[in-house]
């Protein structure tokens, strides 16, 4: 216990020192920093002009940074490829079974557990619905206030986990398997990518929004690409957190627990 | 209460929180601790303007802690 | 109040930030179990996020979604910290997904996810 | 034409976003899209490596904005060499890998595939990219892919997976740190623009602190000496099929970043800079000694190769460190000539243990004799690590020692010595176990019908000893595209 306390009294003087002696960082508030005179505030003046998106990180995000955004989800996928190569094999059958913990043993037993009074069937589909709805708001306002791909991905994966984890008997609203779930995960990025190629094919550049083929006029076009590739993201990152959660589901038995 | 020192109050809290996870000895003290972790991280991020960070940081501070909590299924709980 | 505040902008703040750096990988090293190995892991890398998202920081600066009257550049956080975080956001959950999986695997061959355990059976096995 | 840049990284990408959805239609219909896009993209970054060398480096915006407001890829001369190598490997191991498919699930035989092709597309990436934030994302996707495959390995790859995330990670970290400084201090994340800021002068100390963390980081992704902990480990219980893409093309990748950073962003005239490369040569200087002599009481073949690629990536480091623009060449010769090398004396321990399980050394009798193409792989790339004339190790060797005399870092000259003496020692004890050593008549696990290894081992074999002894006879236009770029900035 004490060599830890020691030790982080060392970090504390090591980096105290440092700190000192060294003052290379810009002061936090001001706004004259170099960090944002070079790029960031060309983003801010030309991002209604170029992507007709107020949201300035959905902006920078889509249509400026594009390419980020597709490594980003891509490295989403491969971890959710990881995942399933990992945990991909059937695991024994002797250690699926737990043993029920030593730890229970001495508590007395606390009365009826919270989740059993309220009648669990009925709520999780109410929240499902909720969460469902919500996270359709977020996908298509992504361009207009905080929210986009990620967050509408992740919150419908938060609603089939609600779903799994509070009423496993109940059929879930969309049944996935290992190999669909991760097969989903592809085509999103490959859904991201496409719309890339699409814009390339059409002679701009890769991602460039002002070059996609569709018939609508030119300063509508970027709106459009940044949806592409927000239902692109949403899909991708949704599939792969479902991914993960039944190749690490698939290994741990709940059937078990005793109270 | 400007900015400058509620972030500094934060990360203050964000700090205690690391040493609880660092010195505790159950599991699942450990990963609810994180849980408030991600919480506070996602308040400080607010604090500092990024509404859009803080959005995605709750939403997949719930999801890691979900996915810890069923590993945690498979762990047992008294750890050194 | 504006003492503080001026030495909590030049040093204070990033001080903080590098501290639980630092914290989080110590975490890493002495914690003797895996998973909180992970935690640590996952603590490192919300510093960093706090790191960028402390640079992006404007004093009097709304959040980075353009309203109708402002239109000049210091009226706005920095919006290219916030597009990058969220890559960094992204990254840590996947290393997170990925390092349970290694877990439940290591803990099925290895029966133990502590370090001891695991040397001493890494050299049976 | 204009397009290669992006196409090169692109097409692995959607091959392994779509290889798992096609493998449910056909087990074999993901793998051949995926063999198909790295064939494309080998082709392409020749195409791009000879557009480049005629009419100069290409560059390529994403998103058809200015320069400094869009994320860009700028191939010049090393870059288009380095991002074909990639290729070129990357495509021989996907090869390399048919023989290690798992034909019960459609899962693993979809996931393995797409995996590398992640772990490729994620380098090829890295190398070509030309902004800061872009090369970490690259990174996280090659890192996150290496887990996998190292894990894939086998009980004990799991540990050291496990570990090497851990690592990983902390190294991603750093470097993040040090991009994120260096955009605090400079405003861009273009690397080209970075440079041109720094070069106003005016911020050495936070620069100071950006390089010491980036050192840090790539030096702990690329096992550079002091941070040299979780490679061993990792090497020896990766996947067979990909142990050759991780050990021969992984580790550098980092290395040809950190040069990329110091000598075109940093720049050589940076104020702190000769102590930053003072103390990089006493990491290169231990690091060369310490992986020879531990690689030298090594029985296991991987572990061996493992500690050997420690003192390989000290040469590289050492063309760094030398500076004069014959060495800088003379390390990138090594850097492309070693990807072949290392990668196929992998190869040729994976192929050992296909056959007969096991790659302890002593047991390698007469293996010349059973596995004639496996023992040539195994002399010539023992011979090119040695730096023996016809191979390409010496030729690389050749060109970091003129360097050395010619900026008068005698130590450098002696230290590659040196080690390459050690290195002898244990490479001849090598080939001395495949010819001398009586037979162990160990039995044969896999009986092929023809010939020693099923096809899809040979190929990517006999493409190593040929490269190998290409470029060896060969390296003088090679050195020639890649001389005038380090003109400007070398010493």
């Amino acid at each position: 216990m004490m060599r830890k306390v020691i030790g982080i009294l060392l970090i504390v003087l090591g980096l105290g020192y440092v700190f000192v002696s060294f003052d290379f960082l810009p002061a936090i508030g001001d706004s004259s920093a170099p960090a944002h005179k070079h790029v960031s505030d060309y983003y801010i003046e030309n991002a209604l002009k170029d992507t007709n998106s107020p949201n300035l990180v959905t902006a920078v995000l889509a249509d400026y940074r594009g390419f980020d955004t597709l490594l980003e989800t891509t490295v989403m996928f491969s971890a959710g490829v990881c995942v399933v190569m990992i945990l991909g094999s059937k695991s024994p059958l002797r250690k699926r079974y737990l043993v029920p913990k030593e730890i229970l043993k001495g508590k007395p037993y606390g009365g009826i557990p919270a989740y059993k009074t309220v009648n669990k069937d009925v709520m999780t589909t109410l929240i499902e619905i909720l969460i469902l709805l919500y996270a359709i708001y977020v996908l298509l306002h992504g361009e207009v206030g905080p929210g986009g791909g990620f967050q509408a991905g992740a919150l419908i994966a938060l609603a089939y986990i609600v779903n799994v984890m509070v009423a496993p008997d109940i059929k879930p609203l969309f049944k996935f398997t290992k190999i669909n779930a991760v097969a989903a995960a592809g085509i999103g990025v490959f859904i991201y990518a496409f719309t890339g190629l699409l814009t390339m094919f059409a002679g701009g550049a890769f991602l460039e929004y002002g070059k996609l083929p569709f018939p609508i006029p030119e300063n509508d076009l970027h709106p459009v690409g940044i949806m592409m590739i927000e239902t692109g993201v949403a899909i991708g990152v949704m599939a792969t957190i479902i991914t993960i959660l039944i190749a690490i589901i698939e290994r741990v038995r709940f059937d078990d627990d005793r109270n | 209460m400007p900015t400058l020192v509620l972030e500094a109050i934060l990360l203050l809290a964000l700090i205690i929180i690391t040493m609880a996870v660092i010195f505790n000895r159950d599991l699942l003290i450990v990963i609810i601790t994180y849980c408030a972790f991600s919480f506070i991280a996602m308040f400080l991020y607010i604090v500092m303007g990024a509404p859009d960070v803080a959005f995605t940081e709750a939403v997949i501070g719930v999801i890691s802690t979900i996915y810890f909590i069923i590993t945690l299924k498979k762990i047992d709980r008294r750890c050194k | 109040m504006t003492g503080i505040e001026q030495f909590l902008a030049d040093k204070g703040i990033y001080f903080l930030t590098f501290f639980l750096l630092s914290l989080g990988i110590y975490g890493i090293i002495t914690c003797k179990n895996y998973m909180k190995k992970l935690i640590g892991m996952n603590i490192m890398q919300v510093s960093a996020i706090i790191f960028f998202l402390s640079l992006g920081q404007k004093k009097g600066a709304t959040i980075p979604v353009l309203l109708e009257g402002l239109t000049n550049s210091d009226a706005y956080n920095n919006p290219l910290t916030h597009a990058l975080m969220l890559t960094a956001i992204v990254v840590s959950l996947g290393t997170t997904g990925v390092g349970l999986a290694l877990l439940t695997r290591i803990k099925e061959k290895f029966g133990s996810v502590e370090e001891e355990e695991i040397i001493r059976r890494q050299d049976k096995l | 034409m204009q397009h290669f840049p992006a196409l090169v990284v692109i097409l692995p990408l959607c091959g392994a976003a779509l290889s798992l959805a096609l493998t449910k239609i056909h087990i074999h219909l993901g793998r051949n899209v995926i063999f198909l896009s790295l064939a494309a993209s080998f082709c392409m970054s020749i195409m791009q490596l000879r557009n480049v060398v005629l009419n100069g480096p290409m560059e390529y915006r994403f998103g058809g904005y200015a320069l400094p407001y869009s994320i860009e890829f700028r191939i010049d001369a090393v870059g288009g060499v380095v991002v074909s190598m990639v290729a070129l490997m990357g495509l021989i191991t996907a090869f390399y890998c048919i023989s290690g498919e798992v034909r019960t699930d459609k899962i693993k035989v979809g996931g393995a595939y797409s995996v590398v092709a992640l772990f490729v597309a994620g380098m090829l990436g890295t190398a070509s990219s030309a902004d800061a934030f872009n090369m970490y994302v690259f990174l996280e996707i090659t890192a996150l892919a290496a887990y996998c495959l190292i894990a894939l390995g086998g009980n004990r790859g799991m540990i050291a997976a496990f570990r090497y995330l851990l690592v990983g990670t902390i190294a991603a970290t750093f470097y993040l740190m040090g991009v994120g400084i260096l955009y605090a201090v400079t405003g861009t994340l273009n690397l080209q623009d970075m440079s041109v800021i720094i070069h106003q002068g005016g911020k050495d100390e936070a620069v100071l602190v950006a390089l010491c963390l980036l050192i840090a980081g790539l030096g702990v992704k690329s096992a550079l000496f002091p941070f040299h902990g979780w490679q061993p480990s990792a090497h020896t219980h990766e996947e067979r099929g990909s142990a050759a893409l991780i050990a021969g093309v992984m580790v550098k990748i980092p290395v040809f970043m950190l040069f990329r950073y110091i000598y075109f962003v940093f720049g050589m005239d940076y104020k702190y800079m000769k102590q930053v490369l003072i103390i990089l040569g006493v990491f290169v200087g231990i690091g060369m000694m310490y992986g020879s002599i531990r690689a030298m009481g090594q029985t296991n073949m991987k572990k061996l190769l493992a500690y050997s690629s420690i003192t390989q990536t000290s040469y590289f480091m050492l063309g760094i460190v030398i500076g004069a623009p014959v060495a800088l060449a003379g390390s990138l010769l090594h850097f492309i000539g070693d990807a072949f090398i290392k990668g196929g004396l992998f190869y040729c321990a994976g192929a050992i243990k296909y056959k007969f399980g096991t790659i302890n050394i002593n047991n390698f009798g007469m293996i010349y004799k059973k596995m004639p193409v496996t023992a040539t792989l195994i002399v010539s790339g023992a011979l090119s690590m040695i730096g023996i004339p016809p191979t390409v190790g010496f030729f690389s060797k050749w060109y970091i020692a003129i360097g050395a005399i010619q900026t008068g870092k005698y130590i450098f000259l002696v230290l590659l010595i040196i080690s390459s003496l050690l290195n002898a020692v244990y490479f001849f004890k090598l080939i001395e176990k495949v010819f001398m050593e009586n037979d162990k008549e160990m039995e044969d696990i896999r009986p092929v019908k023809k010939g020693e290894l099923p096809w899809s081992m040979l190929i990517p074999m006999t493409i190593c000893i040929a490269v190998i002894f290409l470029l060896g006879f060969f390296n003088v236009p090679l050195i020639n595209i890649v001389l005038p770029l380090f003109e400007g900035v070398g010493l």
